[in-house]
């Protein structure tokens, strides 16, 4: 009952809601829809952007000399992972509009490989910082030559705090994403989309936008700040 | 009703809309998995409803307890956990979702002749994630419950070793609710207004939904955050809030009230979105001033987002920010002055007819400006600095929440209830229940204003012996008021279940909801209503002004 | 009407070319490499942080190589938001909604940092001579006759050194 | 005390008060003014206006720009007004005159502790000033968050854990006045009561020149005690009628058995007294938790006149 009754086997109709009048309007309700929720999610982050800016203003020096930590190169190469899943997801969004079955579900498979290749960098670049004790709150104990200095370093645990919230929850929408992405697939391999009905790829592909764009801000304030 | 009738029902291939929505499918699976905006409606109206009651028991726990300074009938720690569950449990389930999403949701397709709201699965999904917040509330009060009050400011928050987390979670997941109500409402009145309904011929209360949803939507994801950056702080100590590791607790206000300030708007704005209705109606003339009502809603909306620094004035936040505070919230009286003295414009003149809800929309008058005016008090700096956080800002917040939106609400229900039950309830019976609501809550609570003036704080377990007397007749108020309330949660049941039928429209109303039968159809309407002009035809003759087809 | 075909029917919306989406992720990229560009050529022409300083503020490289960061990535992101989120060919409202957004944000952070950033500007205490001891992590507060300064743990939560027992 | 003095306010016992006072009566003169005005009309058109025939018809009046711009106007200079008021009464109460008496206060879970770094004195629970002086308070607190209110004075400032906040006030009458915590601190909020005695010149200098003490002359070992229990807010955690706090009840107590918490008793004499004022968590009573700050201020005679007062109190 709550899928739409395209996905029934047998589609006996096309998935236009009893409460909409035409395939237009509901594709327009749901990309608002969307939107309107990304407006939420950029509150969401901006919240945790106004704590970083408060001790960024208020403690300058220590974010400049923690965030030397943070290797730039492995964020730039995650700017660039993350930039191409973008392009990749638009492209698919692209195929769906035009009907290419193949070409979507291909596109969509490429921007769910490039997301797990942003996680595993992810990965790297936190086991590397846990590994000298740079961790968030009660644990940050930082040792060995690169961190050393770290420990007496006021407000350096709370740049740090800061770095893995930010990025945290920031992973934790990649991996809503991939989930989201990886539906779309599976739809898109029994060919579920066209151009009267896209809404869906374009309501995703409108989130993992949003994902990327958080990144384009965090690279730099993190990462760049020396 | 079996999958071969939802396919064709779908298609609009079968007629089988004549019987109600209340009709149309009975069981609980019929009700748990129902994508009816109606009767996704009636169970949050129900489940806020059971909220109300839980956090008014907690409220005469109070004031029982504070019948006698010290121990009465609770201990401190207690007590202290009682305001707090009083005002998480309130707010949280009853107040902020009560008007939108019971209310909202049941009127605004039929306001707009539309079939549902945009998204009915999200509009479930909704409901159901307000279920698990609530369940995560009382899992938080099973496991020792909280003691933090509901405005869960650090350091206490973090050093206090009450169920904290259970209690913030359940309010994270009860933002998402809120939020996916907004979602729905704002797409549903962007892209589902009939042919020939503008703007500005949208009825007032749809104004005030769709300026409650932009707040619902900017200013809970601000809450969402601050919360679970209050779940981390607890969990790992990552210092932003606590200063022990680094964090500013005054920062921690600002993060909280920049969604909670807004959500007071969140809780009047539709409560005066049904004022304008009922006001309209039963004075039977076209409301005076409609594009200044319906912008002040939106006014109201982004003005209640530049003030909640007016919280924080003795909080140690610098003077600049308090002073830039104190003169954006005077900004925010006006669009609540704009709609009261349009309100009483729309009177003049008219033919006033002194049925349940027009008595309740004249209590919110009388209340709201009692609660309105203390908070000019409150918004000057010097003023503020005497009578914060005292009884004066306890009496203060009652004054616009019960009085307004509380009252507002009853009103709305009563005004809508043969719409929605299609059943009338007792006039007579509900007047004097008005009255008992009237005079209790005013016994109740405006003697706190005087102890709130004379430096009584609020959150006082303890008190000196000289309070004692204001305090005991406080409480003296609040059985009035409870039984008040009790008695129409009373004759509501009785309604439901054996009242007598209602018409179609009983009180000549002229918006939308009212051209379908009492209670509606399945999907709404028999036709798709058309619509020409505006929302209000009052001031015509009532033959002319009961239906438009 | 069959699923299928309507499926198939033309395309109602917008169709980016595909140049388009290719010439903007080639920008996108051009301006990554533009924004650590100038972070290493303006970090390699300014000393070191001094984090034990005394908080003197930015210098105005690094406030240029701030404004510089975050201009670029408000390009970046213009870039993602019109033509991969179709803001440029779809409905105006979206962007005016995201606008829209954008204003309360720059209120929430407006509003938020004006307090920290004005703190004490009436209040004479902030030059007062145990200040340097409140901003030490976990410091809480030192009584005024306190000799020793807070031990940078968080586990200073005992009293001040003087509670020792004095009879 | 003298918390409620007046019917609607406390008296006005800082110079500060009047000013506070001043916009409190203009802007209660405003809300009458309005109310009155919403509810008079109400009223008169729900009268006037009531509806006589079930047909009756009614004017179709829209709107009027000039009434609409007249009644957002006219409220918007009045407030305009109000805020000038208030804020320029806010600002007096910011800056403290130079020269004003310094007072570090400590705001701590349930007490409060005030400090003259000049004068050398700490004095718990009682802030004694001089009257026509200007104090200057410099505060801070141990734990979470309070907040220093004297509704006599209508000054009120929290008290935070991490940097220090301050207030000024000019005493105008003597006597005794109630501080309350105002901002919400745990079990014994409510409990978090200090007074501030405002003395006359003399009778201040008097009062440091004894340490803090004033004069104990006229008192028994045992009432000085009592006095040293209220000073210190002992009160705030232990009872003198069985009552259970935070802390054991100390009636009764003095000679008997006490079970401590790990299974262990003691007899409650001079020396565990004592102990238990300096050294307070060394052995906890049975039942209660290790949580009473020490108290290492009191000189030898003030803990003897404590355990004194201990002793004098019956079961």
């Amino acid at each position: 009952m709550s899928q739409p009754l395209a996905t029934i086997s047998g589609r006996p109709a096309p998935p236009l809601a009893h409460h909409f009048e035409s395939m237009k309007q509901q594709h327009d309700s749901a990309v608002l829809g969307m939107w309107v929720f990304l407006l939420t999610e950029i509150l969401l982050f901006s919240g945790l952007f106004v704590g970083y800016a408060v001790y960024r203003a208020l403690h300058p020096e220590v974010f400049q000399a923690a965030s030397q930590l943070l290797d730039w190169r492995m964020g730039m190469l995650n700017t660039f992972v993350l930039l191409t899943s973008s392009l990749t997801m638009a492209l698919a969004v692209r195929a769906a509009q035009l009907g290419r079955h193949r070409q979507l579900a291909l596109l969509l498979a490429s921007t769910l490989a490039l997301a797990g290749v942003f996680l595993v960098v992810k990965y790297f670049e936190y086991s590397h910082k846990l590994h000298r004790g740079i961790a968030p709150g009660f644990w940050f104990s930082p040792h060995g030559a690169e961190a050393a200095g770290l420990a007496d370093l006021p407000y350096a645990r709370n740049f740090f705090s800061i770095y893995f919230v930010m990025t945290a929850l920031h992973g934790i929408h990649v991996l809503i994403g991939m989930a989201a992405i990886g539906w779309l697939l599976a739809r898109a391999r029994r060919q579920d989309f066209g151009g009267e009905y896209y809404y869906p790829v374009e309501c995703v592909g409108l989130y993992w936008h949003l994902v990327d764009l958080v990144w384009i801000y965090l690279f730099p304030l993190l990462y760049l700040i020396d | 009703m079996s999958i071969a009738t939802q396919i064709i029902d779908r298609h609009g291939g079968a007629d089988h809309g004549h019987k109600s929505y209340l009709e149309d499918g009975s069981g609980l699976r019929s009700w748990i998995f129902t994508l009816d905006h109606k009767r996704i409606g009636i169970m949050y109206l129900a489940s806020a409803m059971a909220a109300f009651l839980l956090g008014g028991l907690l409220a005469m726990i109070i004031r029982i307890e504070l019948l006698t300074p010290g121990p009465t009938i609770i201990s401190a720690d207690r007590y202290n956990q009682a305001f707090t569950l009083h005002g998480a449990i309130m707010i949280f389930l009853f107040i902020i979702p009560v008007i939108p999403a019971a209310l909202g949701n049941f009127f605004l397709p039929l306001q707009l002749g539309a079939k549902d709201v945009a998204f009915p699965r999200l509009n479930l999904a909704s409901y159901w994630i307000y279920v698990i917040g609530a369940i995560f509330a009382v899992v938080s009060m099973v496991m020792g419950s909280v003691d933090t009050g509901w405005t869960f400011y650090t350091p206490y928050s973090v050093d206090s070793n009450t169920a904290v987390i259970p209690m913030v979670t359940g309010a994270f997941i009860l933002g998402f609710s809120s939020i996916f109500t907004g979602v729905n409402f704002v797409v549903t009145i962007h892209k589902m207004r009939p042919a020939g309904m503008g703007w500005f011929s949208m009825p007032l209360f749809l104004w005030a939904l769709y300026a409650t949803s932009i707040v619902q939507i900017l200013a809970t994801p601000v809450l969402g955050i601050t919360l679970l950056l209050l779940a981390v702080e607890r969990l790992v100590g990552i210092g932003i809030f606590d200063p022990l590791m680094g964090g500013d607790p005054v920062l921690f206000q600002h993060f909280f009230w920049f969604y909670s300030h807004p959500a007071v708007y969140i809780m009047i704005l539709p409560a005066m979105g049904i004022i304008s209705e009922v006001i309209a109606c039963f004075s039977r003339k076209n409301i005076f001033g409609y594009r200044f009502v319906a912008l002040s809603s939106i006014g109201i909306a982004v003005i209640g987002f530049l003030v909640w620094g007016h919280h924080m004035f003795v909080s140690g936040q610098s003077e600049l920010a308090g002073t830039i505070f104190s003169a954006l919230t005077f900004l925010v009286a006006i669009p609540s002055a704009i709609k009261v003295f349009n309100w009483i414009a729309t009177m003049y003149r008219g033919s006033i007819e002194l049925k349940t809800p027009m008595i309740y929309a004249l209590m919110f008058l009388f209340l709201f400006s009692i609660g309105g005016l203390t908070g000019v008090y409150l918004g000057a700096l010097a003023l503020n600095v005497h009578v914060h956080d005292t009884y004066f800002v306890v009496a203060h917040f009652h004054y616009v929440i019960v009085g307004g939106t509380v009252i507002a609400f009853i009103g709305g229900l009563h005004y809508w209830w043969p719409k929605m039950s299609g059943r009338m309830y007792p006039e007579r019976l509900a007047q004097v229940v008005a009255l008992m609501i009237f005079v209790g809550f005013n016994w109740t609570f405006f003697p706190q204003f005087i102890l709130g003036t004379q430096g009584m704080p609020r959150r006082y377990y303890n008190y000196l012996p000289e309070f004692a007397p204001l305090h005991q007749f406080s409480s003296a108020g609040a059985f009035v008021m409870g039984a008040g309330f009790g008695l129409m949660i009373a004759y509501f049941i009785w309604s439901w279940l054996r009242g007598p039928r209602a018409p179609q429209n009983p009180w000549g109303a002229t918006t939308l909801e009212w051209t379908t039968s009492s209670p509606p159809i399945m999907h709404n309407f028999h036709k798709t209503p058309m619509v020409s002009g505006g929302a209000y035809h009052y001031s015509v003759h009532p033959s002319e002004a009961t239906v438009r087809r | 009407m069959r699923y299928r075909e309507n499926l198939m029917k033309a395309a109602t919306h917008h169709v980016t070319p595909l140049w388009v989406y290719l010439a903007v992720f080639g920008g996108l990229c051009l301006l990554t490499l533009a924004t650590v560009g100038q972070s290493l050529v303006l970090g390699a022409l300014q000393p070191a942080p001094d984090p034990w300083g005394d908080g003197g503020g930015h210098s105005f490289l690094t406030n240029l190589s701030i404004a510089l960061a975050l201009a670029i990535a408000t390009v970046k992101a213009g870039l993602v938001a019109l033509f991969f989120m179709h803001l440029l060919h779809g409905e105006r409202f979206n962007l005016a909604a995201l606008l829209g957004s954008l204003f309360f944000v720059v209120i929430f952070f407006g509003l938020t940092l004006i307090d920290p950033l004005t703190r004490g500007q009436f209040n004479p205490e902030e030059a007062h001579p145990l200040a340097p001891q409140m901003n030490r992590i976990g410091a809480r507060f030192q009584h005024p006759a306190s000799e020793d300064p807070a031990e940078p743990e968080p586990a200073a939560t005992e009293l001040p050194p003087e509670t020792a027992p004095v009879l | 005390m003298d918390a409620a003095a007046g019917p609607f306010l406390p008296s006005q016992a800082s110079t500060l008060a009047p000013a506070v006072d001043a916009v409190h009566y203009f802007v209660l003169g405003i809300s009458i003014f309005f109310f009155l005005l919403i509810v008079g009309l109400m009223l008169t058109f729900v009268i006037r206006y009531r509806r006589r025939r079930a047909e009756a018809t009614t004017p179709d009046l829209t709107h009027n720009h000039a009434l609409e711009i007249f009644w957002s106007v006219t409220p918007l200079l009045i407030l305009a007004a109000i805020f000038t008021m208030g804020f320029n009464a806010y600002m007096a109460g910011r800056v403290a005159p130079d020269g004003a008496l310094e007072v570090y206060v400590t705001g701590r879970q349930w007490s409060w502790s005030f400090s003259y770094p000049r004068e050398g004195i700490v004095s718990p629970g009682e802030l004694v000033v001089p009257v026509g002086r200007p104090v200057k308070l410099v505060m801070a607190s141990e734990d979470v968050i309070h907040s220093f209110f004297v509704p006599a004075f209508r000054v009120k400032q929290d008290v935070l854990p991490n940097r220090y906040t301050t207030l000024w006030f000019e005493a105008t009458m003597e006597g005794e006045f109630v501080i309350f915590c105002t901002e919400y601190c745990g079990t014994s909020h409510s409990d978090m009561i200090g007074t501030v005695i405002v003395k006359s010149e003399e009778e201040y200098r008097a009062w440091v020149e004894s340490g803090g003490v004033g004069d104990i002359s006229q008192l028994s070992m045992a009432e000085y005690g009592a006095l040293l229990f209220r000073q210190n807010a002992c009160n705030a955690c232990h009872a003198v009628d069985g009552t259970r706090l935070v802390g054991p009840p100390l009636n009764g107590i003095f000679g008997h058995r006490q079970p401590l918490t790990g299974g262990d008793a003691v007899t409650v004499d001079e020396e565990y007294l004592r102990e238990s004022i300096v050294n307070p968590n060394a052995k906890v009573v049975d039942g209660y938790s290790a949580s009473m700050p020490a108290f290492p201020h009191l000189k030898p005679e003030q803990v003897g006149a404590l355990i004194e007062y201990i002793k004098s109190l019956e079961q």
